[in-house]
């Protein structure tokens, strides 16, 4: 007990002495953190936007003509039942024309000349975003084409594998983007305490030959390292906040139908953001020392 | 407390110390001499386990050195003070600081190490240089905050490597004195050195080293 | 010569002896290139998908009922003056029909019954991609519609000023983590530089009592910077073509509609990667050597 | 050759050097000594701008040193050889290469360099170790690469500080005989020290410091 607190003194110590190294270390993880949390900050939107575009495609089943309503019905309940539908909405041949005549506007006066609602009756469905990849919807839509009383199944095909290509690359990205940041975080603070390691190695030389044990040796590097990394941490995520805050509000400026469409990271993100970073430089700390050896 | 028997150290393929045998007892004062390069700096690394001997056997205060674990290594030499040649002080820490690092090692009361401290400083004559940073030291008053260090923590066994380099005459006389004190207490010394005005006429055991070997060992 | 020579020979053995930091360095800052250069080639993606999508949008201009050819011809005129208009083309009310004829499929009997064709002939413009804010379309849209002989103006609003949108959010973006990369990159080589500097400054003491100048000491650590900056520019303008020729190839498999879709970073610009880096190190060098005094 | 006007140093409030003056004739070799702490050392360094003085005027070689520019002083420190009593060796260089730095920093022709560095190695008796690394050698050992790294660009200057500490009598015979053949060839060497047996029967002018000032300067 009485070594970790005088662990925490050297510790402290060293953080003054060589303050620059440190903070010019504290400052590297902190951009690194906060590109990290800025980029999982990005991707959260642009995947919010997407899901929100996602869920607004939908598909239109179109039912024969002249169907009895227990057919109806049953369709509607053999819809009903399938788990990746999330909205069912029925549209009738008349709101279809209503529909048809207000897109027409000022030229809808071509439908008043026919005898007879030339218009089917439709299921409007909107499907689960979990469920939007191009080869699932197309299987999904073949099924419900098969259907006795649908005559056609329309959707969004196109749009969806944009959509879908879209989201795929996000993610990949993700993966590669925060694989490599998190490797370079992991680079600086091993490098930053092995260099610390480094320059303190006549004195830990010393430290060996008065008798030091290795975990006297070790811990004042791994209190410093957590220490860095907790700091920056901190810093980071302060940062994000503000950085978040500062776009929001430039964005809301200049493009005022985006407010409240920028999302931020959920609260224990921001607190996991100095845990991580201090685990992560606990980590490099640890690798740095290395084994010591008499 | 110091036994080596037949104890040959290499470096590359040089040899350094060849078939070297003694065996200090407990509360000895013994001197070691020798021309430069005749390898006593080698020999007192070997007792502290800063160098492996290639062949032979070394006990140190009941320890087996050659088979130790790293493990129990540092504790082996908390047993043993040791004035190194080359000082191996920490520059950028006071005097008092670097004393008192022998003790905070071992995880000692800090009131009872700063008492340590104050009456190793008194010793050797540091006391106004406490909070002085080492490497604003002289010569000297660095070579004496060095025996401070080895002395601080009372040793079993002492060794001090070329202790009086940079000090003159009457310095010399008190460190020397100091350690005459403390080997009185108990303490086992073996001090490395090229002052002959020390042992010549000290009537203590001097062991001359030369070409590698033991050339003399003189057992008054 | 001789001075810059020997300074060569010291660096190069400073490379080899330090060859753990360097190496980690290296490493560090090739991660940081890499990132800044990916990060790159995706914006290029994007912008490039973005412009492909944006130059699909364009304008309907619906003209009145039975105007003149002359009308029509010189409303035609007018457009084609109008440099922010790529492409013209004419669809005559028969025309219009027969497309709708074609989306209402096998409903399309409801046509039939019609005396007259009541569509309009229209022109469809697309525009420039570059003049896409939604406020200059709205203008536009709003001058075209006072033409004699217009009718209405129709364009994608609300697309348009989605894909706006990404568009500046990806610009802010790539300015905002260009500079934060940057930024780290910088740290990264200055600190390494310094904590170089920092380790042989006992040697560097020694040599200044020994009477050397200072552009003796300060020599070897340039060159050791522009050597570290350059083999990081090498190392991640080849680890940026291998991971951009490793995702075309993982992602035609996985879909195969994109193919010839992505792009990669010009030849000048792998070229200036390890120039940038050199030159980045250099800089970092020379601040962390900063001024010696004797 | 060196000339102090009463030059005093201060070390924040502590004096340590008041008010010396005295003058060294080209061609000289003058030992200076006193107790540990009195000053010898910072003397030294104010000769070759280490450290700079608050009072007083120095002349070295006929530059006024306290007035020297930045860019200026490695041209005087060149015309300066240094044994300094800390060695300050760069550890990971062979002895070789820690004698050639001085020449080569000066930009000095491979060839040339080998020469001297050679002959710099046999004088002081090290050429079987030339290609040991630093680190690797015993305490006087590095201290004969100091030597022999201060006299190899024949400097017009050389000062020596506890040149003989770590080193056995026969040994330190050799060096002080290889100073009295460089001082004869012209240099001036200037020897600060504790081991009286060098100076007492030189027949050599010492100048004595103690309490921070010249107790004594007994010219011959
Ligand atoms: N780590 C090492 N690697 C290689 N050779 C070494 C090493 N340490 C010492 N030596 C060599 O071993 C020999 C003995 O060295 P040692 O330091 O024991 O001598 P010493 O008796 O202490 O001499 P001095 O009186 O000059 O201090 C010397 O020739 C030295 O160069
Ligand atoms: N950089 C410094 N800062 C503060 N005090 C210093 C500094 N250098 C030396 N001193 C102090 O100045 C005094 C003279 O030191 P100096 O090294 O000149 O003594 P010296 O005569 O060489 O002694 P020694 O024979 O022990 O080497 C000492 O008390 C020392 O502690
Ligand atoms: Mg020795
Ligand atoms: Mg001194």
């Amino acid at each position: 007990m009485r070594a970790f607190l005088y662990s925490c003194q050297i510790a402290f110590k060293n953080l003054v002495v060589e303050r620059w190294i440190n903070l010019l270390t504290i400052l590297s993880i902190s951009v690194g953190l906060l590109l990290f949390t800025s980029y999982l900050t990005i991707t959260l939107n642009i995947d919010t936007v997407i899901k929100r575009w996602g869920t607004g495609f939908g598909m239109v089943v179109y039912l024969g003509d002249g169907l009895s309503m227990e057919t109806e019905e049953s369709i509607k309940e053999l819809l009903k039942q399938d788990s990746d539908i999330l909205e069912l909405k029925y549209v009738s041949s008349d709101e279809a024309l209503k529909e048809l005549r207000e897109v027409l506007g000022s030229r809808s006066s071509i439908l008043d000349s026919m005898e007879a609602n030339p218009l089917p009756s439709s299921f409007e469905l909107k499907l689960k975003r979990e469920t939007l990849t191009p080869i699932y919807i197309e299987k999904k839509a073949a099924r419900i084409k098969e259907m006795t009383g649908v005559e056609d199944v329309q959707y969004g095909e196109k749009w969806l594998s944009s959509l879908n290509t879209i989201s795929v690359v996000m993610r990949v990205i993700a993966v590669l983007l925060g694989a490599a940041i998190f490797i370079a975080i992991a680079f600086i603070t091993y490098s930053t305490i092995k260099v610390l390691f480094y320059r303190r190695k006549d004195e830990i030389e010393t430290l060996k030959l008065l008798g030091a044990t290795r975990s006297f040796i070790k811990m004042p590097f791994l209190i410093e390292g957590l220490f860095i990394g907790g700091v920056s941490g901190v810093i980071s995520a302060l940062s994000l906040f503000g950085l978040y805050k500062f776009t929001v509000m430039k964005f809301v400026e200049f493009l005022p139908s985006i407010r409240g469409l920028l999302v931020s990271l959920p609260l224990e993100a921001y607190i996991a953001i100095p845990i991580a970073g201090a685990l992560m430089s606990l980590t490099g700390s640890f690798f740095a020392t290395g084994r010591i050896r008499y | 407390m110091i036994q080596f028997s037949n104890v040959s150290k290499f470096y590359d393929e040089q040899i350094v110390l060849k078939d070297i045998s003694f065996n200090i007892e407990k509360g000895d004062l013994v001197y070691l001499t020798g021309p430069s390069g005749s390898g006593k700096t080698t020999l007192l690394k070997l007792v502290y386990r800063a160098e492996h001997p290639d062949d032979g056997q070394i006990l140190v205060a009941g320890w087996d050195v050659a088979k130790l674990r790293q493990k129990t290594i540092p504790f082996l030499r908390r047993n043993v003070g040791i004035v190194f040649q080359d000082f191996r002080l920490l520059p950028n820490k006071t005097v008092f600081d670097n004393i008192a690092i022998a003790l905070r090692i071992q995880g000692l009361d800090p009131r009872l190490i700063n008492e340590k401290v104050n009456d190793a400083l008194n010793d050797v004559g540091l006391k106004h240089k406490s909070h002085a940073l080492s490497q604003h030291l002289s010569g000297g008053e660095q070579q004496r905050v060095v025996i401070g260090r080895a002395m601080v923590s009372k040793p079993t066994v002492l060794l001090a490597d070329e202790p009086t380099g940079n000090l003159d005459v009457e310095t010399a006389d008190i460190v020397i004195k100091l350690f005459k004190e403390i080997n009185a207490r108990g303490t086992t010394v073996l001090i490395a050195t090229h002052n002959r005005e020390l042992f010549m006429t000290s009537g203590r055991r001097v062991i001359f080293l030369r070409d590698s070997a033991i050339e003399k060992d003189i057992i008054p």
